[in-house]
Order: C-alpha cells, then structure tokens, then sequence
C-alpha cells in the first residue's frame, strides 16, 4: 500500500475523492435543475472549491462540529447528511429537518454535529466562537470549524470573532473559503489585506494559506490546527485559496472573463487528487465509473423522492418559535 | 411620458440626479459591474465611472457610517443596501450617526443621505424583513416606502436633495411593475399620502408595492358585494400624512391597516394609536384591525406561507368584520409541485421567487 | 425577608442561580473586576472564578453572538450590556441569531440566553435609548421589562431558566429602590401584569421604574382630586398580559399609556392599537392618550428635558383630558445652577446624573 | 537657536509645551470640579495622554479636520477651541456649541475643522473615512486625523472602517490613544494582537508604534502619515503608546495597582518635553510660572462665566432635529 501523508490510508483518500466527485455532480446537478424549475431554492454552488470543505471536515471526530457558509456543501456529505435529506431541505417538504422552514443552506443537524449560520454573511463567526465555548467547558476536547468567504472576512463580526476566540483560546478553527469574489466583488479589490491569512495577526493567532484546491494540504493543515485546538492552545485562521467555478448563484450573471474561468479549471480539486490516485494505481475508470453511476443514481432518485414528499401543515409555523405557541405571546 | 419598470425608473432617477448634481455618490455591494441585485443601478458605473458609482466589501456598517460622514462634508450619498434585512448590521451608524448629527450640533452639520434597499417581503426568514417601524421609531429619519411605480422618480429625487437622512424602502415587487415617468422627472413632496381608490364606508391604509396592490384588489373585490373602501397609500411614514387618514377616518368610521411587517409594534399600531388621540375617534363606528404578520419569521417553504403572511383572504375577512358582515371563506391548498411550478414561472433575477 | 436596593436584588439572583446551575456564564463589559457600571455583578468574579463571570472587549456584536452560540451547546449565557444604547451595534446577532434559531431549526437548538442591560433613560441623547419597542417587534423574544424591586429577582430568574432568549431591560432608577427580596428567590412567571393601584376611572400602563413611580404619584394626586386610577405594570412586554388591561378597560372606559420612549413606534402604540380591536372597544369613553417622548433625542441639559422626556404634568394633563375635566397648570424654570446642585446631589455611581 | 526634528522652531515647542500643560490643568480642574459638583457633565480626561492629541494634531492645516475620541480634550484646544467653549458645552448652557444638546465631548466645530464621534466607541472610525472621501473629492490635499482608544480597536467597525480607506485610498490618519485600558479592562487581555500597529497588516497599511509620551515622536509620526494622506498614498495607522493617570471617569473606582500609576507617571509627556526645553534653555521656571497663572486665570475665569450662562429655551429641542420642525412630521 502506498504512502500517504498525515497518517491516511488509501481508504481515506478513496473515500475523499468520492466526497468531491459527490461535491461535483451534486453541484452540476442542481445548477441544471433549479435552472429548469424543479427546484425551488436557489442553491449557492461550490464547483471547484470541494476540497475545502471535504479536506477541514474529513478527520474530524462525531462529537466535533461544523459551521459551515452558505457554500460549505461539502461539509454536509462529509458529515453523514444525504443529499435526500439535503433535497428535502431544498423543497421546503415535510420532511425536510427544518420542517420547510429554511433552506437547505441553513439547516442544522445537531445529531451529526452541523450548526449553522444565518444569512447574514459573517454573523456565523461568533456563534462558532460561542460553541467552542461551550465545547471547551465540557473539557472532551471537542471542537468546531468553523466556515466563511474571502467577502466575509471583511465583516465586523469576523474581526471582533477572532479576536474573542483567541482572547478565550476557544476551540476553533477558522477556515477561509478564499474563492477570490464576494458576489461579483473581487477579493484582489476589496480584501485589503495581501492574503486573509495575514489578518491572524490582529489576534496574535497562527495565520496560514493553503493550496484549497488540494484536498491533502486542506486536510493536513485543518488537521494541525484542530489538534491545536484541541490541546487548549486556542484557535488557528486558515485561508484556502480556491476557485468558484459558477456565478455567485444561477441568478446573477457572471461578468468574469472567460479566460479566468478557463485558468481555474486548471487546478481542478477533483483532477489534482484523481491524478495521485491514478498514478498510484489506487483508481481505476472502472471504480470512477461506478462511482458516476452511483452518485447520479442517488442524486436523481433523491430529487424524485423529496419532489413528492409530503407539505408540511401551514399552522405549523405557530409552532417552535418559542417554547410556548406563539399564539401564547398575547399581542 | 414613457412606461418604464419600476427598476428603471429608478435608475432614470439616480442617473438624472446625478447628472444635475455632482456630489451625488452611489454606494454599495455589487451595484457596478452587476448594477445590483434588481439591476437599479446597472449601466451608471459605465456612466459616471468608479468615484461616482463605487462597489463596496461586505461591511455594511461601515460604509453607512462613510456615507454619513462623506454627506456631513457636503457630498450627498445614495447607499444601496443590498436588502432590508441588512438593517440590523448598520442601525447604530443609522441611529446615532445619521440620524442624529443635526440634532447634536445643533445644526452646525447635517446629513444628506439616502440609503435605498428593496425590501424582499417572502423568501426567507432573513430574507424577508421590512423594518419600517424601527425606522420611523427613530428620531432624525425619514422613511419613505412608495408603493407606486410612477412615485418612485419622484419620490427619490425628493429623498436625495433632503437635507436629512431619508431611508428609502422598495418593496421589491415594485421593481417589475410598469408605470408613466415624464421626461424630466420633478420631486414629489415627502409627506403627502395618495389616495388609490375613494370610498365611504372603510379606510384601507397599506404600504409596499404587493400590499397596496392585494388593498385595490380587495377593495374592487368588496365594491361588488356594495362595500365601498378608501385605499390610502401613505407613501411617506415620517413624515407621515396622518391628515389625509383622520380625514378619511372622519368620514367611514372604520380603519384597517395592512401591512407585511410583523403585527406587533408595526408602523400599523402607530397610525391605529394616533387615530385612537385624534378627532376622527369619536367617529368610530367599528375596532380599527391591523392586517399583518402575526409574529413569525417568513418560512421558506411557500405552504407555511398561509399564516405568516397577510393575504387577501385576512383583508376581506377584516373589512367584512368591520362591516359588521358576514364572509364565507375557502383557501385552496397549495402542493409543494405547485410551489415549484410557481416559481419556475416568476420572470428570473435575484430573488425574484 | 430582606429589604434590598434593586442592584442588590439582581445580584442575589445571579448568585443565587449561578450556584443551582453550573451552566449559567456571565459575560459583559467591565463586569468582573468593577461589577458592571451599576455594581449588579459586584463580587462575582472574586465568587464564581474567570470562566463564569468574563469580561469582554468592546465587542458587543461578538460577545452576544458568542453567547448565543454558547446557548445552543448548552451553556446559559446571561450577557450585560453596558446599556441599552449599545442594542443598535449588536442587533444582527439579536435578530437573526437568538431569536431565530429554534424557528428555522424546527426546534432541535434553541437559544436559552438573557440579555440584561441599563436603560439608562436621561443623560444624553447617546445614552438615554430604550429599545423595547424594537426588540418586542421581533419575532423569537422575550422581553422583560421589570419596574419594582420586588419584581427583579423573580423575573430574572424565570428570565435565566426560560429556554428562549430574553431581553431583560433594568430601568436604571431601580437600582437604588428598596424592595423586599425572600430568602430564597423564587422565579416569577413571565406574561404576568401587575396592579399597582386598583382605580375605577382610568386605566394607566406604564413601565420602567421611574415611569411606574410617576405613575403612581399622579394616580395618588389624582385620588384627592376625585380622580380613580388603575396603574397597571405589564412587567413582560412579550408575553404580554393583554387580558389585564382588556379587563381594566373594560371597567374604566379609559386608557393613558405612559413610556420613556419615543412616542412614534413606541410600545405604547402597540397596546393602544391591540385595545382597538379587543373586546374593550366598546366600552372606551375617550380618545386613548399616549405620554411618551415626543420623538428627540435625549439633550444633555437638563434645561431641555422640559418637553423631550414624559413629565408628571403631561400625564395629569392626559387624565384630565380623558377624563373631559379642567386642570390647572404651572411648571417651575430651573436654572442651571439648580441643575448643577440636582446632579451634585444624586449618589454617587457612573452615570447617576 | 536650536535645531528641532522636523523643521520645528523653539517656538513650536513652546506652543506644544503650552499645549500640553494647558491639557493636564484642564484635566486636574475638570476632576476636581466634577467631584466638588460645579460641573454637570461626566468628564473623560486625558492625563497623562495630552501628548497625543497635541502630536497629532499640532501641524494640521486649517483646512484639515480631526474627529476626536471621547478623551482626546488635546485636540479642542490645538484646533484653537477656547476652554471657555467647551465649558459652556460641560454646563450645557444655551452658550455650548451644541445649544446644550450635547455634552462637550461630542461638541463639534466645523468651523476649526472638528467632527464628532457619537457615543458608541468606534463607530466615528466610519465617519472619519466618510470625511476622509470627501476631502478626497475636493482635491485640495487635506485629511483628516481620527482618534480612538485600543478597546475601540476590538469593534467590528474599525475593522471595517480601515479597511474601507485602504481600498479607497482615503486621506486619513488613524491614531489609536493606546492607554492600555478600555474602563477597566487591560489591553494586555482584551487587544489580541502584540500590538495594536499590527492590525494594519490586514489593511496592507502601514502601521506604526510610537511613544505616546514624547510630543516630538507622535508629531513626527503623524506628519509623516499625513503627508502620505496628502499625497494620495492612503491611510496609515499610528499607535500612540500612552498612559491614563486617572480612572476611566471619576464616577469609576480605581482598581489599578498604586505600583503601576507610580511607574506610569515615570515617563510624563510635560516631564518630557519640559526637561528637553529646559535643557535647551528655552524654558525657565519664570515662563512656566507665568503659563500656569495664565492657564488657571483662564480655567477659573471660564468656569465662573461659563456657570452664569443663560440656559436654553426648552422648545428648541424641536428644532434642528430636521430641517423642518420636528412637530411637522405628522406623527
Ligand atoms: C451581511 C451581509 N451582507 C451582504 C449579504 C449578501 N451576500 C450574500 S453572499 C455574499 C457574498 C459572500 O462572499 P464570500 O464571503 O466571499 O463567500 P462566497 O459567496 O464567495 O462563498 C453577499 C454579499 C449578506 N448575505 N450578508
Ligand atoms: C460600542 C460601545 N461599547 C461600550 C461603550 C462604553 N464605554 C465607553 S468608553 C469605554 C472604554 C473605551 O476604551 P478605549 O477605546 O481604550 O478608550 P479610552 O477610554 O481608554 O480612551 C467603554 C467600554 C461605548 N460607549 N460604546
Ligand atoms: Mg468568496
Ligand atoms: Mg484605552
């Protein structure tokens, strides 16, 4: 068996693989779909950055948690959710786990350890901070990555975040999705700083960039600072540089150059560790093929199944608002 | 007079103003090379290039607070806030900066801005938000939320050469719909309500383009069953046209209030309250009812919609209970392959689900 | 019983709690080693250790989005804000965080923190805000605005062990009165309005300390004038005790609101508003009169409080003018040495002025 | 006559010496007063800090501006507000710049180049690069100086804010006063970052940390970033390294160790630059004896003045909170 870095096994990089290859074909697939009507939430698409949220979630324990962005879709499939689930989420059915109630952006799954944010970009930062918080009291070493963009980390909530969390030495790690754009906004123009990473040192935490589109140096770097955290030595801010291959969602029209979108696709996540493992005799177009067919299979029957699940009860909403109906406030 | 969409109204506004004043300066997330979400601002960073028209990070409470610092030494900004919504993020530069400098210099400085922002009314729950009546509880603001797609122009021009800070509500279904705009477009005084439909025996005030169209529909639907109703249109809630309501008051008896923010200490019991201290109480002839959001965050899911959103069925059923009549209700049921349908036939664009 | 000063009071029922449940986090500014500016925390620190009582940056939408966080892992975080002038810097984190995450999670987190903070009602027009109004509008709050001493403990311990997140406002005025406290506190329901003085001829709803005090002594003067009135305190704005003042209403035919914050938009519109459309419509015999702050921001001399801030004389006026009677008015100039000699005499404590 | 740094004359020196005598007289009186109760307002004094202000500032043009923090006194007297106005501010007398509507620390000048921050630590940072643009606009070359403390460094609007004027190139100087503390908590637990001159790291702006307690250093600095600011270079964050002899406010009790005020007063700016003037021989004790009378004549004279000034007229408060009167807004 080859050797591989930071302890994993040919297993693991197999099963990573498969988390981008999901990554990609559900990225694709819901793209074409909402386009052509059958789904009824805009999805935020993560082409090209699989490997950030695949290589910081992969390897971290059950009793850990995640914090993922609006784009962190990968954090979901490496976490056990299914994407039926996911779709569920994405009809706003019955069975969706928020009950119809948010998308699936912003659905939680405290089972499998996923917090979520709200739509307001960066505003999810101290609340990661507030969780490792409550992780460290309970002293099992626990932590929590915590999610958010390049546009992100231009927000008040991410400055004053980090420097709580390295205040309290929270169990954190704060990963940088750097796809260079906030919305149509090029990080180049409006992230002042050379790299995000530099930032690390308004708080005096460690700062590193990383290559996010090999999945290898997400997860060995992710892996340090969660061991880091993990010891009560406090948080670490890691920037991946990454791609987003679509628009900002299928709504916006994309205004960058064709060249640029052609010069990403050359460091392609799914490319860079499909290559290792070819070269390493590790996979096979057979095994890639019956993975394609496998995704696309689950992916189609998934959409059909959540496209017929049930509507949830409109007087539901008096419901979970409070602890109480909310037909208890009185006014 | 041309017939324009809401959206391009506005932006014939911006470009008009701009033109004719060069302090005016456009600011805000993804409102050059996009021209913002609902396209108002697209073709004017072409037009009047990047100092004129400039794109900001995420950070909007620190470009508020620019903008009111820009406007203190004498130029006049025009924030776009990508949606309502992002009200909560900004409220102190908003509240303490904007709204009140003029105050506690006594005058020595004042701040003439705009801050624009649609207000997406049914997406999510943090995508859906109108904050109207923070707003308008706030001294030194004016909060403008025209309805009408021929008052935008005016309505905007108006807001922009304000001395004071104007914040400037676009329920965003305004966007699409198409009204007259005259070649050169002139300000329309902040303060005066319009009057949609006269009517004698029910006053209907409503806010946000969707609201007072659902009120004409309504009052139309009730005209046939010989209810005769009085759509009022504020336009402005600070400062507001609380004559043109006591007056119509005064004269039906009867007031409801339709509004898609939540119910509680919503703009909507400001004006009951004010009716209740003001001449037009003793003509009471019925309760004054609130049309609202009961109290709940908008779902996602369309089927949740039935409760959390005011619709034309709890506007008929409050004018008829005012009337002291009876309504025979149905509401049909809506199956999630419906909600799709629904939206795959929305006209495409942010948010336009 | 013991007979306690309202700062005291809270501080036994923080202790008190922090001893039954291991879960409970004090964090605020400047919290631990001074006790907050009103001395609620006073010895916590020493008591309780570094990781239960914390002291924060000035970083009030972090700390409270922190605590929310926290909340949803289990901890019970009771946050101090400095005042509630600072609600506009965190509200985001207020809004969409706290009061939010049980709806769009179906229930599988919640948010059980509290949120205490002094309104601190005079002193200038940056820190004088009170933000009940805002914060009732919202959709997932609680809001608990207690006005005797008596009322401290228990509320805030309902307030603490309520799962939902809670805004918990302490007029600062209470923090000097004397109020009994048991020797052990025992948690007061929330949604429980309180009868300050039964009456027959006008119902009067006020809040915050200061306010219920007015209150009473007007509806004292009243009595010798012939004049009966019913102070109601609600204690909780949400959940609020509408049945109280439907069936005060219902008795006198009279309603005076009297708050310290700005009229427009104020919570006073809201219970006007919700008497117009309940059962006591009918039996209303007057106009319903709001005292409140005419919508200015709280000047710093005290020369201008005259008309800026609800006064004794404003709320007689609104009881005799609902009460159709005449009343004899006169109001004393101070002068600015009067007001000096006012502040040099107050007791000594960061902003007792 | 001796050379000074920077092209400053004896006469500059004197004047700066003034400055800052001037600066810890009105904070020894303004402390007394309050205590004694002559004066209504809660004052935040500057002891210890008066270089700073009087650094930052001395040198500005006319046509610059300044935004002061609630404690930089310094700057009111170096754009030339008299004593005398800023106690009709403290009484809130119809005579205040404010018409009594605000306290003296949120008194703004237009006239002398002085904006103001609101109440809310940070939030004027905004402001400032708002001014900063507008200044820009003009093209005449001014800029615009703005103060806060190190606790003002943790809020989520500096962050935004020094971002902002380093992506639009802003003529602003930023001067963070760092006492140390922030009320009562030590910049040693609650600043992260070694130091606060890091910070710029994330806005790829220059930083720099300068003693606070000696005027000729803060006044080298700042000139040297204002220059920049002038030139169309940008913004630059200067750190001033100073100390607060008295509590946050004198409704505060002191908590800090005597050992640690004793050692503070060890590098006093007037110290400072009173020995060097000296040294020189361009200050006698005569000169200094005479400032100090003159300095308390006017202090003394001021507050007796300002104690009989008339009081507002209640009903103003209608006016100026809108163009129109307030009572015209319907509601
Ligand atoms: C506070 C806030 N401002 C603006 C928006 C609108 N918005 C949604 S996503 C987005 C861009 C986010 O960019 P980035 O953080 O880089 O994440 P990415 O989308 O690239 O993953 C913006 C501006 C928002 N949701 N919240
Ligand atoms: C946003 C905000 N939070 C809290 C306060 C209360 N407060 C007033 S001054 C102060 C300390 C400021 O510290 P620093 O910025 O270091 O300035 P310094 O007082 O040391 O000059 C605090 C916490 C406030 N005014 N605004
Ligand atoms: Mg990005
Ligand atoms: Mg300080």
């Amino acid at each position: 068996m080859a050797k591989f870095p930071y302890g994993l096994t040919a297993d693991d990089l197999l099963k990573m693989y498969r988390l981008i290859l999901f990554g990609r074909r559900y990225g694709e697939s819901v793209d074409r779909w909402y386009k052509a009507g059958r789904l009824p939430q805009l999805p935020y698409i993560s082409m090209g950055q699989e490997a950030v949220g695949v290589g910081a979630c992969y390897g971290l324990r059950a009793d850990d948690w995640v914090l993922p962005s609006l784009r962190t879709n990968e954090a979901y499939w490496t976490r056990g959710v299914t994407v039926l689930e996911q779709f569920h989420g994405m009809m706003g059915n019955a069975h969706s786990i928020t009950g119809g109630r948010e998308t699936s952006n912003h659905a939680a799954y405290p089972d499998r350890g996923i917090l979520v944010g709200t739509g307001l970009i960066a505003s999810q930062i101290p609340v990661a901070v507030g969780a490792a918080i409550a992780l460290k009291r309970k002293g099992k070493g626990d932590v929590i990555v915590c999610f958010f963009g390049d546009g992100g980390s231009n927000r008040g909530d991410f400055h004053e975040a980090l420097n709580l969390a390295s205040m309290l030495k929270a169990p954190v790690v704060f990963v940088c999705e750097n796809n260079g754009y906030g919305f149509t906004a090029p990080a180049s123009e409006v992230v002042t700083a050379k790299d995000v990473a530099d930032r690390a040192m308004s708080y005096a935490m460690p700062g590193k960039t990383v290559d996010g589109q090999d999945v290898l140096a997400v997860y060995g770097a992710a892996q340090e600072a969660v061991k880091r955290a993990r010891q009560g030595e406090g948080p670490t801010l890691l920037e991946c540089k990454t791609h987003r291959y679509l628009p900002h969602c299928p709504s916006v029209e994309e205004e960058r150059p064709p060249e640029v979108l052609h010069k990403m696709r050359q460091r392609d996540p799914l490319v860079i560790l499909g290559d290792r493992l070819q070269r390493e005799g590790l996979l096979s177009q057979a095994t890639i093929q019956s993975m394609e067919q496998e995704i696309r299979q689950e992916l189609e029957d998934s959409l059909e199944q959540a496209e017929h699940g049930p509507i949830p009860e409109p007087a539901e909403v008096f419901h979970n608002l409070y602890c109480e109906p909310t037909t208890a406030m009185g006014l | 007079m041309r017939v324009l969409a809401g959206n391009q109204i506005l932006r014939e506004a911006l470009a008009q103003e701009m033109e004719r004043d060069q302090r005016v300066w456009l600011l805000g997330e993804d409102i050059g090379v996009l021209g913002g979400i609902y396209k108002v601002t697209e073709g004017l960073l072409q037009r009047f290039g990047r100092d004129r028209v400039t794109d900001m990070p995420i950070s909007e409470s620190g470009f508020v607070g620019m903008a009111a610092g820009a406007a203190m030494l004498g130029l006049r900004p025009v924030v776009e806030l990508m949606f309502a919504d992002l009200f909560p993020v900004c409220m102190d530069q908003i509240v303490n900066t904007a709204a009140k400098t003029r105050f506690v210099t006594n005058g020595l400085l004042h701040v003439p801005m705009v801050i624009r922002t649609p207000t997406i009314s049914n997406v999510t729950a943090y995508q859906s938000q109108t904050f109207e009546a923070w707003l308008a509880h706030v001294p030194g603001l004016k909060v403008v939320m025209p309805s009408k797609p021929q008052d935008l122009g005016g309505l905007l021009l108006a807001s922009i050469r304000d001395p004071d800070p104007v914040i400037f509500l676009e329920n965003r279904f305004v966007y699409d719909m198409m009204g007259e705009v005259p070649d050169v477009i002139e300000p329309i005084p902040l303060g005066q309500a319009r009057i949609c439909r006269e009517g004698t025996d029910v006053t209907l005030v409503a806010w946000g383009a969707n609201m007072v169209q659902m009120a004409e529909q309504v009052a139309d639907q009730a005209a046939e069953d010989g209810v005769s109703v009085e759509v009022i249109d504020p336009r402005t809630l600070v400062p507001f046209d609380l004559r043109a309501i006591v007056q119509s008051v005064c004269k039906t008896g009867r007031l409801v209030v339709l509004h898609e923010a939540v119910r509680r200490c919503g703009f909507g019991a400001e004006i009951v309250a004010s009716i209740a201290d003001s001449e037009a109480f003793s003509k009471l002839r019925a309760p004054m009812i609130r049309v609202a959001n009961p109290g709940v965050p908008v779902p996602f899911s369309r089927a949740l919609h039935k409760y959390a959103l005011p619709a034309a069925e709890d506007l008929m059923a409050a004018i008829y209970r005012v009337m002291k009549r009876v309504m025979p209700k149905a509401m049909p049921k809506t199956t999630v392959k419906q909600q799709v349908e629904l939206v795959a036939s929305r006209p495409s664009g942010y948010l336009r689900r």
